[in-house]
């Protein structure tokens, strides 16, 4: 069957993407695979400035899962745009800004200026990192602020579309689901990481400098087939699902209960060539389910009687 | 056999070609007095074999990132060892049991499948007519083994292991015969201090000969070396041990603060640091 | 050292208790331990009238974790007090009966009968069930209703102290602390299930006949580590801490983050002498690691720099 | 060796003396034709021997649940099995690879650790002079294996398999000699069909005997025997094999409609039910 999905006008051969601080600038994987095979590649999420990140540790192994807390070090959209997406097969794959400010108008600026590079396919709005203090995951734990974010930048993306990504870390997703879309997304991506915790009972200390972190791998997969469930059934807007991808099982999961395309992550770091083995894999599985096209199957969910 | 790396080679450079691939565990070795560890005795280190992945070259200092099929989904990260040799087909390393997956890697059986990145990161500088000291702390040793197999010339070479563990435990039968070496056991505090006392005064001895010092092992050990390369001004490389999630410089997870700039990456940029570039 | 712990007045000879739903009615354990070895028993959860509980297929293995939809399955609350509390050692180990109804008003009807029972030593009021439609989730989600169930429970329980316990659901879980903290009751115990959800696609169905359900164990640790760290910052109550204990260690972490006693949770389903393990290899550890009294290991978290 | 079952005992009575214990692997063994898959020959079945917990009693019927140590955190649950023996200090199952956990199981090692609690649940009735139909539908086998070893008079027995894997898959050199039994294959629905009225006539003849039926395998298999018992109102027993998470009746997430009142735990109220008491 045709792998293609159209999600806001982007055309993806293959729904398979990489997740925003999982897939690096996207260079770092060269070596493991044709980047070209991917559906689209969302890179680590980029700042107006420099930012140097979280001290140490940031990192640690949780059952079936990891906490991060990085703290969105990155290099700045400026030198993204001119050190690494000229050397990004950004013709032939998708490239995808992930964007992070601490606020409206600041996102709106960033968002402009990424908007205008041609080899930029999308805007991927970062409003649910639980690792900055200043705003972050405020942004998406608040209805208004989230509608005020997307509604920002949508203002200055010009044709180019607008994704903006959700926080598990909230008592009702679909109500950030809606007020972003009614403030122009997209397109929504789901779900960033969950906020938790690790010790060490040992040095009594917590397992990253900044305490908390955020929780992702397959551990935390039911929780975003849930949020992605939900979002899918109380919006009108293609869905970018995330969350403990790692096989293409789990790809067809989450396209099952609604997702146009997805996001591989954490499973990255499982094996490096992870992401281009399930984009391999796919079209075998499909075969095997008697998938005939991505309409009859996504979000083709029975309930029992 | 993978190629042999020529001295002239800037050593801080990425490797030329890693490769992820599934391999097969060719044998899995105790080495150690016996595994008699009712008797009190020493935990054993460990040999693993692979077959060598189809890698076009690597060079000592760099590693590998290694997960066993069997974890499943959990354990989830791989974990990184020192490339110990790689030679003739098969690709060693040498490890410790101190964790949930080293404690796995030690129930690995001949046959199982294991997924391996690499050759990784850095590599040791290899100067020709320079005297060279190796400082191993312990485990420290795995990467000395291969960079002393394929250094052209064992007369500049010295290594100094300081280790805790009974001596047995350590597979001093890998380094090429007729390296010069001193084996020092620490098992009390002044046994310690006196090491550290041996150190300095190596280390001086190589800045006054304008050698250089090739230094890896646990993060106090590499702490005292770097205090001593930046006080006696001899070139010094450090070989960093981060914890890591993905080995390929995307997750900015073992990052380590720089001498200026902002925090660089163990796995691409180290893990073989000069002692300037970094802070520890 | 003195493992014994009190709570709210309720004497425990040691920090380990069995959660809800986890552990039947305490008698099914009998062949794998011995109950009075254990600081307290909390038996499922029980509503006024017996229940059916959901259909099936009710639960689902997850990565580390698992998904229920029981239902609060339950023989109710008096047959659990004729039939089930007299063969329980209730006068050597605190039995705490959990509780479960749609509006406040039965709350504390079924309060205030179990209450009277000499062999019930606390109440925990289960707010945060996600599986029963009615109420359920929704008090536990709602600082307001959350303070309105504490209050009616709490009017009608005598010196029985009340247990609230809380929901992660949520996007701020201390405010829901503080509600039912200034609502009266006597400890928080958290965390309740995450809501998840997990699909099958080669049926297109949801594993669980109810579509979502509760995840639990290990994989959900991160966060329940860090609502008790959060909570026990926030409020001046005892709290019990659970999510994913599944060791000794387990244990030690959350009372390091500032629980004052623990419950196991799914971890009994691994093995079902689980919590008689941990309750006994719990001195070994806390003498290895050199802990002198709970008062000096409580909530001695300390920080990077 | 294990009391054997006396006869009077009532069937479904919860198991004496469950234990749960940390016991070793004795050995796995392949049953099949030859492991040769990429021939297209079917995967084979597995019997898996067991170090024998220390139990006071068991019955036919009964189950126990697995855990290997080597599983850590994931898989989570321990898996049921049917006690296919319990004799001369070793338990064995019989088992078919169908998913993450059997599959983990094939590639167990003899001396690995595992967790073992049992014997769980009800078990099959042992009547006295009673004509006795032993249904099994594939791995329905497993427990009649052991029901057909305990029985006190063979002559009363006959059993049925109705399979799909080659008929070198099933230990059939397990069952007791001379106990009277059919084997046939369903490859097709034909087979299948025909399968279904050969039940039909059998049942409705030890409906005429007064006998007893006896039933174990594949859900849509045990509902056709549910259905065929209720028609003819012959004395039925069904074990099930729901999905369970606890195995001890504590979790309620193995529960089967009843006949009448609320869901009932097949774990520790079943998973041996007379027909009439449930709904499939
Ligand atoms: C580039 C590099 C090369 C290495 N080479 C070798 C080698 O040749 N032989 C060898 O035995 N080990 C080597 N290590 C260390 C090895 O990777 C760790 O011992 C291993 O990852 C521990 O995994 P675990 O699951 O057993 O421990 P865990 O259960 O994850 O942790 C156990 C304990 O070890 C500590 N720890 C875990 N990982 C690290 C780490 N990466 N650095 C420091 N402390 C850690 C933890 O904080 C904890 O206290 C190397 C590490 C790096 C980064
Ligand atoms: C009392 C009892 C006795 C049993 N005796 C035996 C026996 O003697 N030999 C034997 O081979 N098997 C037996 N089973 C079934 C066995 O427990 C399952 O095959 C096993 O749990 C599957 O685990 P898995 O991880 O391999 O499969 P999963 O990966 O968990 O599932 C694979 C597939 O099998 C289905 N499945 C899983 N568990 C069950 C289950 N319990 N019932 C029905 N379908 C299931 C799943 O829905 C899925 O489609 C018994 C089950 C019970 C409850
Ligand atoms: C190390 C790491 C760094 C991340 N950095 C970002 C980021 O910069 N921007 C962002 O939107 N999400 C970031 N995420 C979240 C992931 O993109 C993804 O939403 C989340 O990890 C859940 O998916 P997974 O379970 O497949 O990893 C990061 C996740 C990890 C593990
Ligand atoms: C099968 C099952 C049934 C549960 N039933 C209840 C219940 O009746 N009342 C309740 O308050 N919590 C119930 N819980 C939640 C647990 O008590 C506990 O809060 C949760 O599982 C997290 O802890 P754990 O990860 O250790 O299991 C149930 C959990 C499971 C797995
Ligand atoms: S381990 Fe991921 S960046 Fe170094
Ligand atoms: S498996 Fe838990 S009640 Fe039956």
């Amino acid at each position: 069957m045709d792998l293609s999905v159209t999600i806001a006008g982007l055309r993806l051969k293959n729904p398979i993407l990489t997740a925003s601080g999982t897939f690096g600038y996207g260079l770092e994987f060269t070596p493991y695979g044709d980047l070209k095979a991917l559906g689209g590649i969302v890179v680590k999420g980029l700042s107006w400035e420099p930012r140097e990140g979280n001290p140490m540790p940031r990192i640690a192994e949780t059952p079936c899962g990891m906490l991060n807390a990085i703290g969105l070090q990155n290099i700045g959209a400026r030198e993204f745009v001119e050190k690494k997406l000229p050397h990004l097969p950004w013709a032939e794959v998708p490239v995808i800004a992930n964007l992070y400010a601490c606020d409206a108008e600041e996102f709106a600026r960033l968002a402009e200026y990424l908007a205008a590079q041609e080899g930029v396919a999308a805007l991927e709005v970062n409003i649910s990192c639980p690792n900055v203090r200043a705003g972050g995951v405020l942004f998406g734990q608040d209805p208004v602020q989230a509608a005020q974010v997307t509604r920002a930048v949508k203002a200055r993306s010009g044709t180019k579309p607008v994704i903006v990504k959700l926080s598990p870390n909230v008592t009702d997703i679909t109500a950030i689901a809606k007020a972003a879309a009614d403030a122009g997304a997209d397109a929504l991506a789901l779900i960033n990481t969950l906020t938790g915790m690790a010790v060490d009972i040992r040095t009594r200390r917590p397992r990253l400098a900044n305490v908390v972190g955020g929780l992702s791998g397959p551990a935390v997969k039911p929780v975003a087939l849930r949020c992605v469930h939900q979002v899918c059934r109380a919006v009108d807007l293609p869905v970018l699902g995330m969350g403990g991808i790692s096989s293409a099982e789990d790809v067809l999961e989450f396209i099952l209960v609604g997702a146009s395309a997805v996001q591989v992550g954490t499973a990255n770091f499982l094996r490096p060539d992870m992401s281009f083995r399930i984009a391999a894999q796919l079209p075998t599985l499909l075969h095997e389910l008697n998938v005939s096209s991505w309409e009859e199957f996504r979000g083709a969910l029975q309930t029992w009687i | 056999m993978p190629d042999p790396v020529s001295p002239e080679e800037a050593s801080s450079k990425p490797p030329l070609h890693p490769t992820c691939e599934e391999t097969t565990v060719v044998s899995l070795t105790p080495v150690g007095p016996s595994i008699d560890i009712a008797a009190g005795a020493d935990k054993p280190l460990w040999l693993l074999d692979l077959v060598l992945p189809n890698w076009g070259r690597w060079r000592p200092g760099q590693f590998v990132m290694l997960r066993p099929a069997a974890w499943g989904l959990d354990p989830l990260w791989a974990r990184p060892f020192s490339i110990c040799m790689a030679e003739a087909g098969v690709l060693r390393v040498f490890f410790q049991d101190v964790g949930r997956g080293t404690a796995a890697l030690t129930r690995i059986r001949p046959g199982e499948r294991v997924v391996v990145w690499g050759p990784l990161g850095t590599s040791f500088a290899i100067r020709p007519q320079t005297p060279t000291l190796l400082l191993a702390g312990g485990m420290g040793l795995a990467p000395f083994i291969g960079y002393a197999r394929v250094h052209p010339d064992l007369t500049d070479l010295h290594l100094i292991l300081g280790h805790r563990q009974d001596q047995a435990c350590y597979p001093l039968n890998l380094l090429p015969e007729g390296l010069s070496k001193e084996i020092m056991r620490q098992q009390s505090e002044e046994e310690l201090q006196a090491f550290v006392e041996h150190l300095e005064r190596k280390v001086l001895d190589y800045a006054v000969r304008d050698g250089l010092v090739l230094a890896c092992g646990p993060h106090p050990f590499l702490r005292a070396v770097h205090g001593l390369a930046l006080r006696h001004g001899v070139k010094t490389q450090l070989s960093l041990e981060n914890r890591m999630a993905c080995g390929v410089g995307a997750c900015l997870g073992c990052v380590t603060e720089a001498a200026q700039g902002p925090p660089v990456r163990v796995c691409n940029q180290g893990p073989v640091f000069w002692a300037t570039d970094i802070k520890l």
